[in-house]
């Protein structure tokens, strides 16, 4: 039985992984890149869930981890849509607007 | 003589109105109609339901048949059935003042549901039994309030809800973590459940409790708007539509002053000579820092948003005071004085509506344009001051006799000084807006039919004046009631728990 | 409606993994939990046929992407572990031939995910697939890996 | 049935005031309210037997008896003299103002704001309740507000308004202080019983009295609002300010007196009092050149007189005193009248410009002569003898006091003089064309004008002339104050009496000064005061208005930060005392158990926690301070996994998904990518890390203290785990506790959420759009093939997961919120792909109507089990077989839990649309 | 466990506290959802952080305290709502004002 | 609950092999010179590492019979579905952002093409 020993060590790489992305994600020195460093940040994250899921032998959060993998998609393209157009959601194409 | 169950309508009345009002939120004459129906039938339910607890005692509710501690209780004693009784009183009434003052496009945009959900909220705080049930409650009408006070977007709306919204946040969250720490020391979050265990315990919980007392003070103190943490209100209260600012200058601070109310007798009397001590230094200086604000403010309505604050001075000094007469007199005072603050900003609103200002410099003049609506400003504003033989006269009275009885004659004092200063205040709004030169323009607005509204309030603060012995047997009962907790707890935990 | 009912179909398989069980009574509730879904979000939906042909076109390039792959982190744990990083990256265009948006997107997943390689960017007319290159020494090894292995393959599937 | 007449004397002005015209007849049947005083004046006639018996009349009903307060009136000797004052000048009054106001659209107003006024002041002098008395004394000052402030568009007739009604409130205030100590110590508010009862009231309790007496009375240092006052209509003055309201004061003062029958501190204090107001209010009246002025300040003068009499208690003192404030009445009566109809005929009040009447009015001339001699006290008129028994008081005194009597008593005959010599016989000032003017004016004065002030004037002759009279009339007043009949008798010769000396003294003194006033009024009259106390009045209200201002303006600055730090900071100093308390005095002992110790990667993950916070403290781009939040979020969600808590991760990171793309939708609207300077290090920013690290301590503290702290144990956690299944038929306890156990605080909750939607929707809509975003300085650029085909893809997929996750909710993580969430996420990523009205048009429905049929749902489940006799959101569980899905367990808070999953899709998918298409 | 995470609250109110006196609003907007991630972690705390299963009852007992987690549920979605809320008006008022600068905001006391 | 030790044995490797990619994905990001470089790390080497840590699990808790094995089926087509998908919406804004190629970079096709397109 080594995997609740391996666990923590992948535990805690994983953690060490997350900072040194955090590293980047301060340092920059562009927005896409804090972008990806983010992205890979909680990509680390949902390894993270997994593996604590190991540990507590539990599928339970399984459902989370695929849900945080929705997050971050989700967070990276509506951060690189807003740094393409300053707009996460595109109005109308044919700029029919409401009155008011 | 009131079937129980039906107390629940006074939460959920609102809130299946609101909804469906919002459905049809461009449906003008169903919006009115519905809207003044509903509230005057809940009026006439609350007061029935008043009436009926009086008779047969604290009505307990348990939502989803769980009983207390397990699930959430509803608890209508006569202190919290006085309060939905005074909320629906002064819906009624801004209802009526709403019909005719409120823009269309406001109306569209969700006025009387938003109005609904607010009153659902308020109603919640005061008849719910659980403290985390009444953060939700308190949630509920925060966050009404809020987008009735955005209501326009005007750029004085949005900075000032802005200021709103962020104070009343933080105050939300020390409100959550209040809660943690209760849940985390008493394992229970149910009042009467708190209550019982906290006379079961022996003095090892009270230097817990003293600090959970203080958060608690802190978080209702800033609902409420008392010393030190009332700076936030004068502005937002200033801004909304004036029929809100009589919902939110009468009803909404008083939710703080009824939790404090609740709290500190039913939970904090482990060590009066501290908490209910500090209520007593913080309730002379709300008094009289909120008096000397209005003093100094040239704005009808600024006046008026000050006085809030003093009044609220009044309030916690009878809750500091414990003494059953000094809780009847805040009970007392609490019901003349929210009539006539209602009253109050909804003449504001009708003078604004009849000149466009409100401010003292900008109006002159009005008692001859209308003899009924100087006639009903005298009579709350002279209420308001605790001039006999109007209804804030006794409330005064009753609070300061109980000062009296036990000998805190500086506090007393300072009662009478900040009642001198309100009666100043009032006469400056008076001479301001009804004497003095006819100036300010005059549009042709039919301003009687505005009146309705006011009327009734005015005619409750006379009715008291009048007949004061019939709110007090009412307030004397609710003072019974919330000082001694084992009748709230018996009501609640059933007749046999153990003592 | 073929299509329509394709996708519910898939829908309710989706269902059946996400219940952890495959069965007849799970299908049955996927399938109807997808029809509401189709109903109350509808969607436009493109036309597909010959499902048959591309699922075992489809089988085949999984395998081969594996394989890709597996190679492709190879090589990359090679360069970013490397003492010392030579490298010269840029970005170039690959003419496509492919015109499906579906498997244009495919393609550009699976450039990604192998070695050394990036799509940025597709043109509106659908002509080029821009492409970032870690290392530029090994540009027409890898447009060749792409045009003869994952291109053939979704052309295949587009047919 | 005579307590009901006694009443009416009360009722019957009260219900005169409320009688209003009709418009058209108004003005004629305004003089029919002086039917009141008449009738009023008839009833008082009619209790003369009782009262010459010396007996009295008492009634009561009960008020508010918890409360101590019953309507209780009663009618002796000394309320008789005062009802027979109000209503016998109020006769005078009445029929004055008829003619003095006869064209004047107002005078019924007037006549109802007198007769409210006369209600008061009867009420005053017969409740016999204190609280009752206090109801009818404010009153009084009330209805005097409104009549000096009758001519409101006069700044000055609203400031004389508000000084009275100030000025006389303090008075009230105190008293009712006084009332309530009364109560503290006897237990009871009928004046009947205190003063029957030996045990006297407190010297405290007296002197709130005194001040509330002295300041209706306008005595020193109260007097600067009778003067103020006179900005009233004449007649009110002759009535209020002359005959009655002011005597209120006295009233109290002469019905408290028997309480106080050896009490030196209350009769020092009333003498002293009443003797500089009387000595001060003189010097003021002969300065005056307003004729209404001077009466003003001889009235406080007179006040002070009387109040000098009621303090010194003797038998003479309080007989004078009674006596006098008869005679007052009468000549004081006369005279603003007299000053009424001057104004009225010659259009000015000032005494410069006034002179030569005598011969254009001949009989006022007469009757304003009698009574202003009467004032100055000479024989055979009523004035005197109230001044021979005022100088047989002093004498009786000392010698300091007769000293100043007999100088106040020369300023009275210096202004006396004056004023009926500078209206009458003094040269003419006016120009003939005035003259004529005035003249013809005269032609038109009416009897009515007149005759009031003659009877008035003959009164206070005859009071002189037939001294049995008078003390017929005063006698049972003053029997009630002293406890028995007088034993001294009224004549107007008393013989050569140390009194007689000093009244022919004073008419020397009196006769040289009006003689030589040339010589020092002018100067007089020129020099005004360095600092009077109308100024300190006026000044210390602009003083406090100022410092108030100037106070507020220094922590009322209107900005959110300033408040939100007062907040905080208040918090901080508030519960550091505790905590220090629960820490430092009475440490708790620690029990660790029960408590995990930390994992290696939990605290690793702690770190990336506190400096993920940090990084958002630190972060200078907008953009990068979102993302950093997101990851907070994520981090968040991630303690709940550690926590074991798979609803709330789910929740969390969803609600943090939606919120990001919230963040970022508005972020184009904030200036973008443009780097943020921070603050130099300065004093503000040193303030907020100390509140800051203040903030986090505390709430560490709070927490820390909680832990380590004594705690009890809690049944809930294991009631909820063992009924969860067994009585609301789900495995998820924490999905069960939010739709069953405590579903109504989830019914609270949607409904916030509700809100937001309808605020968003409003405050978006509603408004001017402002500035257009900075989004024009991005390339505009084509849709993503990629993403698109991507999106395409998923939205089903991840629909299907969410509703997976709603239906699975009651047994295992999920529920409505979580499905909800994730299906807006599914639709948040479609109108990311898209444009967000292909997207939105596309859908049957609205996100409000979603919002309300949730809304309905949710509630519809709970009012449901009402109908079926069971309280608000009981649940019922039912099995249910269908063919093909076999049997399928339905609990009718599933029904709210769909309401749950349609608020959120409609609110999540409303507030991102919204702002998407703004 | 309790006091590491204790500590984290206190770094998370110290941050949300020097961000909501920040001088722009939506920084304002970020310290408040910190407050509230704090106060949810506070919540969490006064459960007890015994390590035990989910409080499913399809698993196997010790439970952890349910209540707080439900608890944190309700305060989790009010939050978001009111987020929500305060972020459309910080962008409102942005938009109307043209700075969402709060020093800009003062005033409103005449 | 006790596995058999080739189940252990390769749970960990799998997990090892899942962080040892994670954190070459994560020195990539650190050590590559521009952002569309450090991309090629974190799309690649992070998804691929997520990936052994989630085969990891499938195989740990299918045999625990806590789950299927589906779902984490369903975790690892969606990484790598979703990762190149976020990797090309990056890309594409920063290039469109400005963000420039190291040293400017030796091939740049994109950039030809879309100063001819402008035209
Ligand atoms: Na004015
Ligand atoms: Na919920």
């Amino acid at each position: 039985m080594i995997t609740p020993f391996v666990s923590v060590v992948v535990l805690v790489g994983i953690t060490l992984s997350i900072l040194l992305s955090a590293y980047r994600a301060l340092r920059g020195p562009t927005i896409p890149d804090r972008v990806v460093a983010l992205d890979n940040i909680s990509i680390n994250l949902v390894a993270a869930i997994i593996v604590i899921s190991i540990r507590a032998q539990s599928a339970l959060y399984i459902d989370v981890a695929l849900v945080l993998a929705i997050l971050s998609f989700l967070g990276t393209v509506a951060a690189a849509k807003y740094l393409l157009r300053g707009k996460v959601i595109d109005g109308s194409p044919l700029h029919t607007r409401r009155p008011g | 003589m009131m079937a129980p169950d039906l107390f629940i309508l006074f939460i959920m009345g609102p809130v299946v109105t609101a909804a469906f009002l919002a459905a049809f939120h461009k449906r003008d004459l169903l919006q009115r109609g519905v809207s003044l129906t509903v509230s005057l039938g809940l009026w006439g339910l609350s007061v029935v339901g008043l009436l009926s607890i009086l008779q047969n005692g604290i009505v307990v509710l348990r939502m989803g048949n769980w009983a207390a501690p397990y699930g959430i209780i509803l608890v209508a004693d006569v202190l919290s059935m006085t309060m939905v009784v005074l909320t629906m009183t002064v819906a009624v009434a801004v209802v009526a003042f709403s019909l005719r003052t409120v823009e269309h496009a406001h109306q569209e945009h969700f006025y009387y549901p938003l109005f609904f959900i607010l009153i659902m909220g308020v109603n919640g705080a005061f008849l719910t039994g659980d403290l985390f049930n009444l953060f939700v409650f308190f949630e509920v009408l925060l966050i009404a309030s809020f987008a009735l006070m955005a209501l326009g977007s005007q750029p004085g709306q949005l900075r000032e809800t802005v200021k709103y919204v962020v104070i009343n946040l933080i105050a939300s969250t020390f409100f959550l973590i209040s809660l943690a720490v209760l849940y985390r020391t008493m394992g229970t979050l149910n009042m009467a459940d708190l209550a019982y265990k906290i006379q079961m315990t022996s003095g090892e919980l009270d230097p817990t409790l003293t600090i959970l007392a203080l958060v608690f003070l802190f978080v209702f103190g800033t609902k409420a708007a008392i010393f030190p943490l009332y700076f936030w209100l004068p502005g937002p209260y200033f801004q909304p539509a004036a029929g809100l600012s009589a919902f939110f200058g009468g009803i909404l601070t008083k939710v703080g002053v009824y939790a404090i109310f609740r709290t500190f007798t039913l939970i904090f009397r482990h060590d009066p000579s501290v908490t209910h001590e500090l209520l007593l230094i913080l309730a002379a200086l709300t008094m009289l820092l909120g008096v000397f604000g209005a003093l100094s403010q040239m704005d009808m309505k600024r006046i008026l948003s000050y006085h809030i604050i003093s009044q609220i001075g009044y309030l916690i000094l009878g809750i500091g005071l414990f003494t059953p007469q000094s809780l009847a007199g805040a009970l007392f005072y609490m019901v003349p004085y929210v009539l006539a603050k209602s009253a109050l900003f909804l003449i504001a609103g009708v003078v604004q509506a009849a000149t466009g200002s409100t401010h003292l410099k900008a109006v002159g003049g009005l008692q001859s344009h209308s003899i009924p609506l100087s006639t009903l400003f005298l009579l709350a504003a002279l209420s308001l001051a605790g001039i006999p033989p109007l209804a804030g006269f006794f409330s005064k009275f009753i609070v300061l006799q109980a000062g009296m009885e036990i000998g805190r004659y500086g506090y007393v004092g300072i009662g009478l000084l900040g009642g001198l200063l309100t009666l100043a205040s009032m006469l400056k709004i008076w001479n301001g807006i009804f004497w003095g030169e006819e100036t300010g323009d005059r549009r042709p607005v039919p301003l009687q039919p505005l009146l309705p509204g006011v009327v009734l309030l005015v005619f409750f603060i006379v009715g008291i004046g009048l007949f004061p012995g019939v709110l007090y047997s009412v307030a004397q009962v609710a003072a019974a009631q919330v000082s001694d907790p084992r009748v709230y707890i018996a009501a609640v935990l059933g007749p046999d728990v153990l003592w | 409606m073929v299509t329509r009912l394709f996708f519910n179909i898939i829908l309710a398989f989706a269902w059946c993994l996400l219940q952890d069980e495959i069965s007849l009574r799970q299908f049955v509730i996927g399938f109807l939990v997808g029809l509401s879904a189709m109903l109350f979000f509808p969607r436009s939906f493109h036309q597909e046929r010959r499902y048959f042909r591309k699922v075992t076109l489809s089988v085949q390039l999984v395998f081969f992407f594996v394989k890709e792959l597996l190679i492709a982190n190879w090589t990359v744990v090679r360069q970013v572990l490397a003492p010392e990083l030579k490298i010269q990256s840029g970005i170039v265009a690959y003419p496509l031939s492919l015109q499906n948006d579906v498997l244009i997107t495919l393609l550009a997943n699976m450039i990604t995910l192998t070695p050394g390689t990036l799509s940025v960017e597709v043109a509106p007319d659908r002509q080029f697939l821009f492409i970032h290159f870690l290392d530029v020494d090994d540009v027409e090894e890898e447009i060749r890996i792409i045009k003869d292995g994952f291109e053939r393959y979704l052309l295949l599937i587009a047919q | 049935m005579s307590g009901f007449l006694l009443i009416s004397l009360i009722l019957l002005p009260l219900l005169g005031s409320l009688v209003a015209w009709p418009e058209r007849w108004r003005q004629r049947l305004a003089p029919a309210y002086s039917l009141v005083p008449i009738l009023q004046l008839l009833v008082v006639i009619s209790f003369w037997t009782t009262v010459q018996a010396g007996e009295g009349i008492q009634c009561s009903w009960p008020w508010a008896p918890s409360l101590g307060l019953y309507l209780s009136f009663s009618l002796d000797g000394l309320s008789w003299l005062f009802t027979g004052l109000i209503s016998g000048v109020g006769v005078f009054v009445f029929v004055y103002a008829a003619f003095y106001m006869a064209d004047d659209p107002t005078l019924s107003r007037l006549y109802r704001f007198l007769l409210l006024f006369n209600a008061a002041m009867m009420g005053v002098v017969l409740a016999d309740n204190l609280v009752l008395l206090l109801v009818f004394w404010e009153l009084t000052s009330v209805s005097s507000f409104l009549l000096i402030g009758f001519r409101s568009h006069r700044a000055a007739a609203c400031e004389g308004a508000s000084k009275a009604f100030g000025l006389t409130a303090i008075g009230g205030l105190v008293m009712l202080f006084g009332i309530l100590a009364v109560y503290a110590e006897h237990g009871t508010f009928e004046l009947s019983v205190l003063l029957a009862d030996s045990t006297s009231i407190s010297t405290a309790a007296g002197l709130c009295f005194l001040v509330a007496a002295f300041t209706k009375s306008a005595q020193f240092p109260f007097h600067i609002w009778l003067p103020s006052a006179m900005e009233a209509p004449t007649p009110v003055s002759a009535y209020l300010h002359a005959a009655t309201m002011v005597k209120a004061g006295l009233y109290l003062i002469a019905r408290l007196t028997p309480l106080f029958a050896d009490d030196p501190t209350w009769s020092a204090t009333v003498t002293s009092v009443g003797t500089v107001t009387l000595v001060w209010g003189g010097v003021l009246a002969c300065k005056q050149v307003d004729l209404k002025a001077l009466l003003a300040n001889s009235t406080v003068s007179q006040l002070g007189l009387i109040v000098l009499l009621l303090g010194l208690q003797t038998e003479i003192a309080l007989f004078a005193a009674v006596l006098h404030i008869l005679n007052h009445a009468a000549f004081k009566g006369a005279l603003f009248l007299t000053a009424g109809t001057v104004e009225h005929e010659a259009g000015t009040r000032d005494i410069r410009q006034l002179g030569g009447l005598r011969p254009l009015m001949p009989t006022l001339t007469v009757a304003a002569t009698l009574a202003s001699l009467s004032m100055a006290g000479l024989p055979p008129l009523g004035g005197f003898l109230s001044k021979e028994l005022f100088y047989e008081s002093v004498l009786e005194a000392d010698l300091l006091l007769t000293t100043l009597a007999v100088a106040a008593s020369c300023l009275t005959f210096l202004y006396s003089f004056i004023f009926f010599h500078g209206t009458f016989f003094a040269p003419a000032f006016h120009s003939p064309q005035q003259q004529h003017a005035s003249s013809h004016a005269e032609q038109h004065s009416t009897l009515g004008l007149i005759a009031p002030i003659v009877v008035l004037s003959g009164l206070a002759v005859l009071f002189g002339l037939v001294p049995s009279l008078a003390e017929a009339l005063v006698t049972p007043a003053f029997t009630v104050m002293h406890g028995a009949p007088p034993l001294l008798h009224l004549a107007l010769w008393h013989g050569l009496t140390p009194a007689l000396w000093l009244s022919v003294l004073t008419v020397i003194l009196g006769g040289s000064a009006f003689l030589l006033r040339q010589r020092f009024l002018g100067a007089i009259r020129e020099h005004q005061a360095a600092y009077s106390f109308n100024r300190v009045y006026s000044d210390s209200l602009t003083g406090f208005t100022r410092l108030f201002q100037w106070t507020r303006a220094l922590y009322m600055t209107g900005s959110v930060t300033d408040y939100v730090r007062y907040l905080l900071v208040a918090l901080i100093v508030g519960l550091s005392l505790p905590l220090w308390y629960f820490f430092g005095v009475t440490p708790p002992r620690v029990d660790m158990g029960g408590i995990a110790l930390p994992e290696y990667y939990e605290l690793g993950l702690a770190g990336l926690m506190a400096g993920a916070a940090v990084m958002c403290c630190r972060a200078h781009s907008r953009i990068v301070l979102v993302l950093t939040l997101g990851l907070v979020g994520a981090l968040m969600s991630i303690f709940f996994v550690l926590f074991s808590a798979p609803d709330l991760a789910l929740t969390q990171i969803l609600v943090e998904a939606v919120s990001l793309v919230l963040f970022l939708m508005v972020l184009r609207y904030f200036s973008i990518m443009v780097v943020v300077p921070q603050p130099h290090i300065s004093y503000a920013r040193g303030l907020n890390i100390g509140i800051s690290v203040g903030i986090g301590l505390l709430v560490s503290g709070l927490l820390f203290a909680a832990i380590v702290g004594p705690s009890l144990p809690s049944p809930i956690p294991s009631y909820y785990l063992s009924n969860s299944h067994l009585l609301a038929g789900g495995y998820n306890v924490v999905n069960v506790i939010l739709v069953d156990f405590r579903g109504f605080d989830t019914m609270g909750e949607i409904t916030v959420f509700s809100v937001a939607v309808l605020g968003v929707l409003a405050m978006v809509e509603l408004g001017v759009r402002g500035q257009r975003p900075l989004g024009t300085m991005f390339m505009v650029s084509f849709p993503s093939p990629i993403l698109q085909s991507f999106a395409r893809l998923t939205l089903h997929l991840m629909l299907v997961f969410a509703i997976y996750l709603l239906l699975r909710g009651h047994n295992a993580p999920g529920g409505g919120f979580i499905a909800g969430v994730l299906t807006a996420v599914a639709m948040t990523f479609q109108m990311m792909a898209f444009h967000v009205e292909s997207f939105s048009q596309e859908m049957p429905w609205k996100p409000l109507h979603l919002v309300v049929v949730g809304l309905l749902l949710a509630a519809g489940t709970g009012l449901g089990s009402l109908l079926v006799g069971y309280p608000f959101l009981t649940s019922a569980i039912g099995h249910y077989s269908f063919p093909l899905l076999g049997e399928i367990e339905l609990v009718t808070a599933m029904g709210f839990d769909i309401g749950i999953y349609l608020v959120v899709v409609g609110t999540s998918f409303g507030i991102i649309r919204t702002i998407a298409e703004d | 466990m309790d006091f590491v995470i204790i500590s984290v609250i206190g770094v998370l109110f110290g941050c949300g506290t020097y961000l909501i006196l920040q001088r722009h609003l939506l920084r304002v907007v970020v310290g408040l959802s910190l407050y509230s991630h704090g106060a949810n972690l506070a919540l969490m705390v006064s459960g007890g952080l015994t390590r035990g299963n989910p409080p499913l009852l399809t698993t196997e007992a010790p439970y952890v305290d349910p209540l707080p987690q439900a608890l944190v549920l309700t305060a989790i979605v009010i939050s978001f709502g009111m987020t929500a809320f305060a972020t459309v008006l910080a962008f409102r008022v942005r938009q109307v004002y043209g700075s969402d600068v709060v020093d800009e905001l003062a005033g409103g006391e005449e | 609950m006790e596995v058999p030790y080739i189940l252990d044995a390769l749970v960990s490797v799998l997990l090892l092999l899942g962080l040892f990619f994670l954190l070459t994905g994560t020195f990539g990001l650190l050590r590559l010179r521009d952002v569309y470089a450090r991309m090629h790390a974190t799309s690649k080497s992070t998804t691929f590492g997520v990936a052994g840590v989630v085969l990891a699990s499938l195989f740990y808790l299918r045999y625990l019979g806590l789950s299927s094995g589906l779902k984490e089926f369903l975790i690892i087509v969606f990484l790598f579905l979703t990762a190149p998908v976020g990797a090309h919406m990056i890309a594409r804004a920063a290039y469109r952002g400005g963000v420039s190629l190291w040293q400017g970079g030796v091939v740049d096709d994109f950039k030809k093409w879309l100063e001819t397109s402008q035209e």
